[in-house]
């Protein structure tokens, strides 16, 4: 099982002639995703990796229906290909792009709510049912189905947890990256809700950082409405306050999204703060042994 | 990207939104003739740092040989480690209020969020939560007339000063949407016989917007190696141990350095030199680094799209151009990891495969070479 | 019964202090509508024929919910207003003022579709649901209980016909107001849908005028969705093209909104056109007799 | 508010909208001059009427002298009735394509919609709706790149007029909301070797945003009698026969038209003095009918707002100060009739309570006034 994606879900790949874009839309086909085709202004009729290229979104969804679209697209034009993909009925986005004018971001958003869409990122790895459907840059190697649930503010950090729990054998249900920016679409609580519904889930790791108060506010939730085990893994605690680490949104202003302030709202909520990524696979099986 | 608030002020008189007369200076000399125009005057460092006035760089002067003497001593000041380099002299305004006024980014909601408060002049922290009322603005309807009303209801401002505010924050709104800004932040806004004037300017505007805004000024506040790391694309701050870090990604960076201080480590830096970089800018990477002079070198890599065999080639070319003369702590896994691996042998690097053997031999090294 | 709004509906009036709005609030009132607030700003707490005065819709809200708002607002404000409105959570809402711009309007629509709200009007006389609740401005005396629905673009030219109605003692569902303005947003179709569903309505009467295509796509609705009889009155067959009829949006341009293309359409679709107002009371006698 | 193809054109300018090179003049002597400038002219009436071309009002010219000439001929012309007051005298383009564009309101859909042709340069009543490309603006987005190009692909357009296209759309998109458009019309948008260029202007601006727009001219295409009307804030349209008609609503007032036509007579005019205008107002329009001098005045009143006795008494006091030497057809009914009737009474006027019973008896005036 799996949340907002499975094997069926028919996905555009926007960015599909540029490098980045032409080399994943081969990483997710083999993974597995069903990619139904690609968006290059300019480019319609060719084809990239045996997919075809169409000119506008619009276009492509004449010769199929579409359920999600990933954007490889350079910043400063990102937020005109995700209001497109909006437009033109597109209901989950994952924005790969980095850079995103913050404003731009919270325009993308506004629309996303109004067309009622979902939006992952933007500055994210996207997302992952193992086994069945990528929609992202993540190595495939590490995605193997299992019982876990991840939900994570960054990229390469998620890759080293998983890559603990596939060392421990121990695979999972769905991957959700939700980008490091300061505005994103998904947040911890639209993740946790899902993978509180999903019975295939047994347990979930957060994996936060400095920065905002998503972590703060996952915690009144999980607290509140969850029933499934969480543990969480938080970088950031030696960082020092106003500066920006490498994520627009990891940065401590004004005394808040202080590392101490996110361990102590989780840990209240009952959830498990590991204090180094390579206790995780311990915790997981302990927190399995117990669901 | 921060501005000066004299930059902010000229901003602020470009969108109608009312600031006091002033004269930017550079020199003491030139506070005599300044401060002989407008009177009674406020001498102000510009320094992109808060609390000036508690560490002194705000002075208060009534005639223009106390403004040369203020200056003077100003300009000999250095606040949080910076320089002053220019002064305003300002206009002393005559205030019956000190509020608090700033549109900022709401990231829980998405957009952007109006926060005013009666309790002015003092540290934003320092107002109580119940005394600060902030409004989401949906940012597609933008800042309605009705919304300044329902704030100034929340504030229990009525009669003259609600006018002045259903005047004054469209304007600061359109200024914070027009110009990309990440925080456009009056404190205090004072409150004279003349109406509302914005009494101090702190605006930031967003990096990645910058582009778009050719006409802006652009502030380094950054240090030569940190504008070098910014020319490269590197995510890179500064830090006071003695472990040079790289990584890719910057939450493994994170962790990677909260993991040096866990097992005793002090790290120099934070480096994230992203995912997909070349082998030019990876050796580009290697060598800043080496700039820093730390005493060890800990290289984490967790290739996804970042390739091992990059790296490896990258360090192999610094350490045969340049030369490495320092320890080395390197960890390699993924994508083209034996390639990698096969290209670090030659030159008797042996990566290990955990992140935390590599930390935990990095602090090692350099508790061993202090 | 009744469509839109009924004796429960909780309504507000913005700009209750002016002449206009304090006027019709004692006639509505009056009629028996359920007022529970007015809003002026900067007069809170002020009373108006009994009705409590708030200085914003927010700040009524917050004593009791509102189900719908009238708005008696000088054109130039009634974006702003609207906006309130909508904004607060209020989801009929009716703009009696003339002249609001035409980008203003379609600013209101766009929001309002955001929120799911239901605007009538502008330049609107409003709707009342006979013998039970009144948002308008309408003369109270015509609109008693029965089994026809209304629907027109046009205030007194709906009264006259209502008063004949009266005269011949049929009564009326709901009566709609349309509103004159070339963007308004309720359309003939809206209300022909609703009374459609109405068990109480046997039949409508759908007033017309020439200019814009609400006529014709109304025809294409009856035609292809209703069972219940319509008949129809047009106002413009003597008005020539290019100018505006007092309506905004009463005007021939180009060759398009004209009084024989809704003729036909309407014809076409089985809706019996009267030539005279006069000549209703019989259509609707013998509509109601088959129905 | 229509405006003159020259104005509309300034505007194109003022939005970066590639215009022709041009000159206004008021007098053929001002042709030589303007035509030794710019070669190869154009010479086009201003006057605010279509199918200006066809009607002999659009010339073109080789030399100054020719240019004189014609707009010699042009300045003594009548178009549509409508004499010819200024004149644009333009280069001639070299067009490779004539394409239509125009961006208006959509009714139905409640947004802007730009309507794009490959047809241009003809009346656009005559392009195939198949040819015509209609895209309904989000207002709440506005015109996004996407757009353009998802209207290119429906137009079948590549290659550089796309990119035209891209640049191009978006400017008019600007101006129409910005100025509070109705229609922003270019026929034909003219493709020349330097790129799109806006051959004709139409452009019409909301009467009731005129109030935010006090840069813009304000053009006066109405008559007399029209203007008078507009000052008394009455919604009035002449009209060719002798009945003169007013009613309150604009509904009623077209049906009391239709009716007087119905039963063979011709209404003078369009009268709606809407609801609740008081004795002054009132007044005021009865006297404006007045002064047409029509055979009958044909009244229809069903009082909602409007009073029947303010009405009578306006009546009333028109009769007493100027005089009403006409037959009246007066129909009274709704809120105060009994007041009403009262006044009326003592005139010697007999309202009757049935709109057709009124307006028959208004058409037997008339016929018997003959």
């Amino acid at each position: 099982m799996s949340i907002f994606i499975d094997k069926q879900t028919r996905v555009l790949v926007q960015g599909i002639t540029g490098k980045q874009g032409s080399f994943h839309t081969g990483q997710m086909i083999a993974y597995g995703t069903k990619i139904v085709g690609g968006i290059s202004p300019g480019k319609g009729g060719q084809t990239v990796e045996g997919v075809p290229v169409f000119d506008t979104v619009f276009e492509a969804l004449e010769k199929q229906p579409v359920d999600a679209s990933i954007l490889f697209i350079p910043a400063p034009y990102a937020k005109d290909a995700a209001l497109e993909a909006l437009d033109a009925g597109v209901k989950i986005i994952v924005l790969i792009p980095e850079h995103i004018p913050l404003h731009d971001a919270m325009e993308i958003m506004a629309y996303a709510r109004q067309k009622e869409a979902v939006i992952v990122g933007p500055n994210t790895f996207g997302l992952v049912s193992s086994g069945s459907c990528k929609i992202g840059i993540m190595p495939n190697r590490y995605f193997i189905p299992g019982p876990v649930g991840v939900v994570s503010r960054s990229g390469t950090l998620c890759y080293e947890i998983v890559g603990h729990l596939t060392d421990s054998d121990i695979g999972t249900t769905t991957v959700v990256g939700l980008g490091g920016d300061r505005v994103v679409g998904l947040n911890f609580i639209d993740v946790l809700e899902k993978f509180e519904e999903d019975p295939a889930t047994k347990m979930i790791i957060l994996v936060g950082e400095i920065g905002g108060s998503s972590e703060e506010e996952a915690a009144q939730y999980i607290a509140n409405s969850m029933t499934k085990p969480v543990i969480a893994y938080l970088a950031g605690r030696s960082a020092p306050p106003g500066k920006r680490m490498g994520h627009a949104g990891a940065i401590i202003e004004r005394g808040r999204g202080t590392f101490e302030s996110k361990v102590k709202a989780l840990s209240e909520a009952g959830v498990k703060v590991a204090e180094l990524p390579m206790e995780i696979p311990l915790l997981v099986k302990a927190a399995l042994a117990k669901a | 990207m921060k501005l000066y608030e004299y930059l902010g002020k000229e901003l602020f008189y470009r969108y109608d939104i009312p600031v006091p007369h002033r004269k930017l200076i550079e020199s003491a000399e030139e506070a005599t003739e300044a401060a002989a125009e407008l009177g009674n005057v406020v001498i102000k460092s510009q320094v992109l740092t808060g609390k000036r006035g508690k560490a002194g760089g705000i002075a208060f002067a009534a005639d223009p040989g106390e403004a040369r003497k203020e200056a003077e001593r100003i300009f000999k000041m250095e606040l949080n480690g910076l320089k002053v380099e220019k002064v305003l002299v300002e206009e002393k305004l005559q205030i019956d209020q000190e509020l608090y006024l700033a549109l900022t980014v709401d990231g829980a909601a998405r957009c952007p969020v109006v926060l005013v408060s009666l309790d002015g002049g003092m540290d934003v922290e320092d107002v109580a939560e119940e005394r600060m009322v902030r409004w989401p603005v949906n940012i597609t309807l933008g800042l309605q007339d009705y919304m300044v009303r329902e704030i100034c209801r929340l504030l229990g401002v009525t009669g003259d000063l609600k006018k002045e505010f259903i005047e004054f924050l469209p304007k600061l709104y359109r200024l914070f949407r027009e110009l990309d800004a990440e925080l456009a932040e009056i404190n205090p806004l004072a409150l004279t016989p003349a109406g509302l004037v914005a009494a101090d300017a702190k605006v930031t505007i967003d990096d990645d917007a910058l582009y778009r805004h050719p006409q802006l000024p652009r502030i380094k506040e950054k240090t030569a190696l940190e504008l070098k790391a910014e020319e490269l694309d590197l995510a890179y701050v500064e830090l006071d141990g003695n472990i040079a870090v790289m990584a890719n990604g910057a939450g493994i960076t994170m962790a990677t350095l909260d993991m040096v201080q866990h097992y005793g480590g002090a790290p120099a830096n934070f480096l994230d030199f992203g995912g997909g970089a070349d082998v030019e800018r990876t050796s580009k990477a290697i060598e800043l680094l080496l700039g820093t002079s730390p005493k060890v070198l800990l290289i984490n890599i967790f290739g996804g799209i970042t390739r091992c065999d990059v790296v490896a080639e990258a360090f192999v070319r610094v350490r045969e151009s340049k030369g490495i003369d320092l320890p080395v702590s390197f960890r390699l896994v993924g994508t083209n990891e034996a390639e990698g691996r096969a290209l670090l042998g030659k030159v008797g690097i042996k990566a290990v495969t955990s992140m935390d053997d590599a930390v935990r031999h990095a602090v090692e090294l350099s508790v061993v070479s202090k």
